[in-house]
């Protein structure tokens, strides 16, 4: 039952009912608000505050796993001397760079086989079996094609992205209700109106929540090809911290990782909230 | 008459849309009995909140305001002893049309042969006994509202709640199922609340008429149908000699209610 | 020796960095039967890179590492309670070759100047003992060439193949195979240049090796065996030996790879990490820039099972 | 327009228009579906055909690209020898298993957050940030927690497929009309049934677009958990081509995972066919 | 009568659904001629193909068999000449209410600030004016209905196609809604085909009824309204003297087609 919000308000004036209900509702979304940040916190804390004992008492390998204090006076340490925000500007531009491309090309494949059904499903097949290659092995086709460059970086990182968004996209864009597009033909509308009046729209919320998984993608294909070619960049931190077996560097790059695709996930939801302002 | 069957009893109720910045009184202090047995009628125009009124009582929105009982106990949300017709059809395009119309039973438990046959045999009567093994996206629009009502009747709930069930109907089926409705209705003893814009229906199918206005959504008339006309047949009532009178009376709430209105 | 069933043989896991001729000694111990006759049953992963080989050997995943000594150190440098334990060496100077471009007839170190160089990743062994070697022939890496340091190890071949590069450090077998296609020529070996190393070393923990003295002691000597086998037999034997590791590579390319290790003397002839070896590893850390405490000799290293090993198998 | 099968057929009988109809309707389809495969078999073949000669006449290199009938002889002397084969069951075993866990997993997760909404709202950017770490940067985890065997890959796919699958079917699930628990609610179906007798039958189609992104997901999984720690397996014979130089064997590893792809794609495409029988 | 509007015409349309395994005839060959300026009721059965018939007509689907003309060219697709009120409404969720109605001059081209204007004008006729800003969940179902009759109305074609406009009307409203749109079509001399189940509202809106019958859908009656009564309003028209044989006729022509059928 949806319990309204201002269910028990029952000794309100009728006519003043609307308001007292409007206020009532609008405590309601501010406390669960509240409630879901505070939440959210105190798992974050839980977590650093487990792990930093674990830690201390030896509770876990301190060579393979580290503890939060130490991971922050490291990167401290090297925020201070300058050392760190290269790498992080050098991944985040490049990460910005394979997530909106990717985001885009995906789409835009997805809108071409839209287009053509037939298209569509002689490329099915291709999509998904060039969405299993591991894009590790593919990394001397990158290397060769762009040169051990940020353009492999970002090829690889196309590679990791784009072909799930196209599916994904796609899938969505089948999920629209028909008589939308049949609205749009009744009016004369043309196969590209269907499209940019019915199908895109309706598909929005679904674009959105694969822009969340992008943010992801965009960063594992970003490393992954940082761990082929690179002089700069987490992923090269992390190899780095790998070779000269320091666990705590690793970590605290991935520290980092965490950090700035919580930034990119807030920016996406901000995106998906001013769409939903509606309903 | 059963003396089991439950009455719905509503008190006060006030209701408040809420969405984004603004809030709607989309119904203010309702209250009124349906006894157990009886069949009421809800009319109004467009917008007043007959189908907000309906989603109460079926226990689907709690009221911002007051106070619903089926049976002398509170509703905190569906139950089985209402069976409730939305306005439209929303059949599951993933399943048969008996599966859809299967799908309160299977909600309430397993379903028997002696059940399915049940229903196969109401959507004979329906007309529909070809189509039983198609998917609604096959269906014309009549058709799917028939599939809706069978839906909700399968499950014989105690109180009926129907939002416009003929809507989409010629007048000769649509005779029909009111027919089928009063018959089933009557033998049982069970309730029903029923809101059509068709008045003739309203009369010819009701104990009583209950008139809805609008902005906000209030109770302006509560009418008595005469024993004569609620004795007949739907089909006969529409011929008897108080009939003509009261469709003037109600046609009448309607024009006053229209003349306070801006012109339309 | 005695030789048991597989039942009453203790099982020994063994985790390498990564399949190499590199380590022929390894893998002859095992195709030999060395192990086997040792009573011991070897189980071998290839747990690619340092790092995953002594995260598996910390965590206690495997038995022994066949991995750098470098990365016993770098433990260390971390601070560990249970440290790792060089007990036997296997390969002896660094494993990675120059490689040119252009044919070069009489090849001079200062050439390298103005060059494109096509380096091994930061950190690692193959790089630190090739700025070592540049520096020690006078190149100052940062300033006197263009070094191209960003590409992954298993890459090199591609990028270099795909023109990058004027000369490249390059492992085995890649360089013989570069050398073959005629797209390049190795005109010179880094582990001739860098000195003698414990390049490639069986370790375990510490407390791996106190409770288990006799395992240990057995795996020293049937690694002591190969090693000597390695050194008396002919090449084409020691390349019949390697076949079943690296089933999909050339014959002849294994062949060639395998003399041109033997004759610059990479595989260590005994299992002994020699102090002097010890101590050039850490200056080459050290002008690397990647050490930051010398690493005690008696902490990380114990010879005992060599020294008894080598006494034992005389016999 | 939608050109309906029979239309031009306006000779026949009235009578016999539905049988009619119905014949060229089919052979419309059996057309089309012949069409379609003869299209993806020659772009497989072009394909070869282009790459076989790029490689026979040098116009790529052929010690990094090989080319299809070398290729070929590599994998019929390895199939001969018996030495393909465990590599493959190795690693089939280890996809079919990371596919089905993961794509279970997923579905479970998103049921869980679909089930509660403030878990959902708590988990979501959590989500998104688990599924930016770069999961070869994990490895070490995997290997503490399982040691370096089996259980260490099917962990790394797991952490490749679980939380997009969780993202995408989570949005599947939102997407469904409102209207459809509604029905299943007014007649006093508990959560548990709205989930399965509405949500979860409306989001078929969305999970089995998903099964087709996970198909690949579960690959890359495999592969890259073999590149950590394995003695057999796809993932083990390329680091082993990369690491002695030969690319034909690294390029024959990916011959074969398509090879096995397109099995499963089909398999899951069946699935799907079978779903969507009904309209 | 305006000479340039176009005139629709049909011949031996038959119309086959294919769906898996089945193949059924929904049309059989139809034919008749909807005039310039003409105003056509098409009554039947539920699942008769009405709904089949106005798609075809508004090049939504190609019919199995047959042609159809508009303005002497074949039908090959949607037209603007033609405005077609779905049966369902479908308004779009993501827009708002003045949007949607707004859709059809969008896809035709820009929208200037006078058909802006219009339409708000339009919606605020059908008692709209005060939701153009929301959206379509927030609305009843009749006043969705509405929406979807603004959306067709403001692009202003010349042939109009009506599925069950007035369905989820009240009384009033309908009767306000069909004066109004009887006398745009009137001022404009536009054409239109309506689909209804109200005998009524077909008798007191046409110049002609067509009747059809089911399994297959075929004509049945074509019938010409005499002209006293498409003289008058259609509010009027319902007391003229002629007006209760028509309906007397028509519903003949339903009690057969029942009679023929299995019993419902
Ligand atoms: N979800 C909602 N949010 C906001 N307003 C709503 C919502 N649902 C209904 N309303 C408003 O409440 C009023 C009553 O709506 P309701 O659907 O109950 O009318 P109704 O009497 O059933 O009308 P109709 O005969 O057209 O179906 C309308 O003005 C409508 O705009
Ligand atoms: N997409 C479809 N696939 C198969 N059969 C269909 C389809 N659409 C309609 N039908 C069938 O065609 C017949 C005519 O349908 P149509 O919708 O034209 O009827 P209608 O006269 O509009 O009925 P109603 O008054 O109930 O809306 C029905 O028997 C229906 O089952
Ligand atoms: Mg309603
Ligand atoms: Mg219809």
């Amino acid at each position: 039952m949806i319990r309204n919000a201002g269910a028990g308000s029952g000794d309100a004036r009728p006519a003043d009912l609307p308001s007292h209900v409007l206020a009532a509702h609008r405590k309601l979304l501010r406390r669960r608000a509240v409630a879901v940040l505070t939440t959210q916190i105190a798992i974050l804390l839980v977590f650093l505050a487990v792990w930093e004992v674990a830690g201390r008492r030896q509770w876990i390998d301190v060579l393979l796993f580290s503890y939060p204090s130490k991971i922050a006076r490291l990167l401290a340490g090297k925020l201070a001397d300058g050392s760190l925000m290269p790498h992080v500007w050098t991944t985040v531009l490049e990460t910005g760079a394979g997530f909106l491309l990717g985001t885009l090309l995906g789409t835009a494949l997805a809108t071409l086989i839209w287009w053509s059904p037939f298209l569509s499903r002689v490329l099915d097949p291709y999509l998904v079996v060039a969405n299993s290659m591991p894009k590790v092995a593919l990394g001397p086709l990158f290397i060769v094609g762009l040169g051990p460059n940020m353009g492999a970086i970002i090829a690889t990182t196309l590679a990791v992205t784009v072909i799930i968004t196209t599916l994904v996209v796609y899938a969505s864009f089948k999920e629209v209700d028909d008589n939308y597009v049949k609205v749009v033909r009744m009016f004369g509308g043309t196969k590209s109106q269907s499209f940019r009046k019915a199908i895109l729209p309706a598909s929005i919320p679904a674009i959105v929540s694969t822009l969340k998984v992008n943010v992801g993608l965009a960063w594992v294909g970003v490393i992954v090809g940082e761990f082929l070619v690179s002089k700069q960049g987490l992923g090269y931190l992390i190899i780095y911290g790998f070779q000269v077996f320091n666990f705590t560097l690793v970590l605290g790059s991935l520290v980092i990782i965490a950090i700035v695709a919580t930034v990119m996930y807030r920016v996406v939801a901000s995106i998906e909230a001013r769409l939903n302002r509606k309903p | 008459m059963d003396e089991a069957k439950p009455s719905v009893v509503l008190q006060e109720v006030s209701h408040v849309y809420v969405s984004g910045k603004t809030a709607f009184l989309a119904l203010e202090r309702i209250g009124f009995t349906l006894q157990a047995g009886e069949f009421v009628s809800l009319v109004g125009p467009s917008g007043c909140g007959k189908t907000t009124l309906l989603s109460i009582v079926a226990g689907l929105i709690a009221p911002t305001a007051g106070r619903v009982e089926v049976g002398g106990k509170a509703v905190t949300g569906p139950s089985r002893q209402i069976g409730y017709m939305l306005q439209h059809d929303y059949l599951f395009p993933w399943r048969t049309i008996l599966d859809n119309s299967l799908i309160g039973l299977e909600l309430h438990g397993n379903i028997t042969e002696g059940q399915r046959s049940e229903a196969l045999g109401l959507l004979a009567e329906m007309g529909l006994g070809d189509v039983a093994g198609q998917y609604p996206h096959q269906l014309s629009g009549g058709m799917r509202q028939r599939v809706a009502l069978v839906r909700t009747l399968v499950t014989s709930p105690d109180i009926l709640l129907l939002d416009e069930p003929f809507s989409a109907l010629d007048y000769q089926t649509k005779l029909q199922l009111e027919q089928l409705i009063a018959d089933t209705l009557r033998k049982w003893g069970k309730s029903a609340l029923l809101v059509t814009h068709d008045i003739s229906e309203a009369i010819a199918m009701s104990d009583r008429i209950i008139v809805m206005d609008r902005r906000p959504g209030r109770l302006r008339r509560d009418i008595r149908i005469p024993e004569e006309i609620r004795a007949a047949s739907p089909m006969k009532a529409r011929e008897m000699p108080g009939f003509h009178r009261l469709f003037g009376e109600i046609w009448n709430e309607f024009e006053d209610m229209e003349a306070r209105r801006e012109p339309l | 020796a005695c030789s048991g069933t597989a039942a009453d043989r203790t099982k020994i896991r063994i985790g390498e960095v990564t399949r190499s001729i590199f380590y022929a000694p390894q893998y002859v111990a095992i195709s030999q039967g060395f192990f086997k006759d040792e009573g011991l049953d070897v189980e071998l992963t290839t747990t690619a890179g340092g790092d995953k080989t002594m995260t598996a050997l910390l965590s206690g995943a495997i038995d022994v590492a066949l991995v750098g000594s470098e990365t016993s150190i770098y433990v260390n440098q971390q601070g560990s309670g249970d440290p790792v334990i060089n007990f036997a060496q296997v390969t002896q100077t660094d494993g990675t070759f120059l490689v040119s471009r252009k044919k070069i007839d009489k090849f001079d170190w200062s050439m390298l100047k103005g060059s494109t160089f096509l380096g091994q990743r930061k950190g690692g062994m193959p790089q630190m003992a090739g700025e070592f070697t540049l520096k020690k022939k006078g190149i100052d890496p940062q300033k006197d060439l263009k070094l191209i340091q960003n590409v992954d190890f298993a890459n090199i071949p591609a990028a270099f193949a795909s023109g990058t590069g004027d000369y490249v450090q390059m492992f085995e077998p890649q360089a013989t195979v570069i050398e073959k296609e005629g797209k390049g020529f190795v005109i010179a070996s880094f582990g001739v240049e860098s000195g003698q190393l414990p390049y490639t070393v069986f370790m375990s923990k510490k407390s791996f090796i106190d409770k288990n003295s006799k395992s240990i002691q057995k795996f020293t000597n049937a690694v002591y065996k190969a090693q000597r086998w390695v050194a008396e037999k002919p090449v084409d034997d020691i390349t019949a030996a390697l076949m079943p590791f690296f089933a999909d590579t050339d014959k002849e390319i294994v062949k060639a790879v395998v003399k041109r290790y033997k004759d610059q003397a990479s595989f260590a002839t005994d299992p002994i990490v020699d102090e002097k070896e010890w101590n050039n590893l850490q200056d080459v850390m050290q002008a690397a820039g990647e050490l930051q405490q010398r690493a005690d000799y008696g902490k990380l290293v114990n010879n005992t099972f060599a020294q008894k090993a080598i006494e034992t198998v005389k016999k």
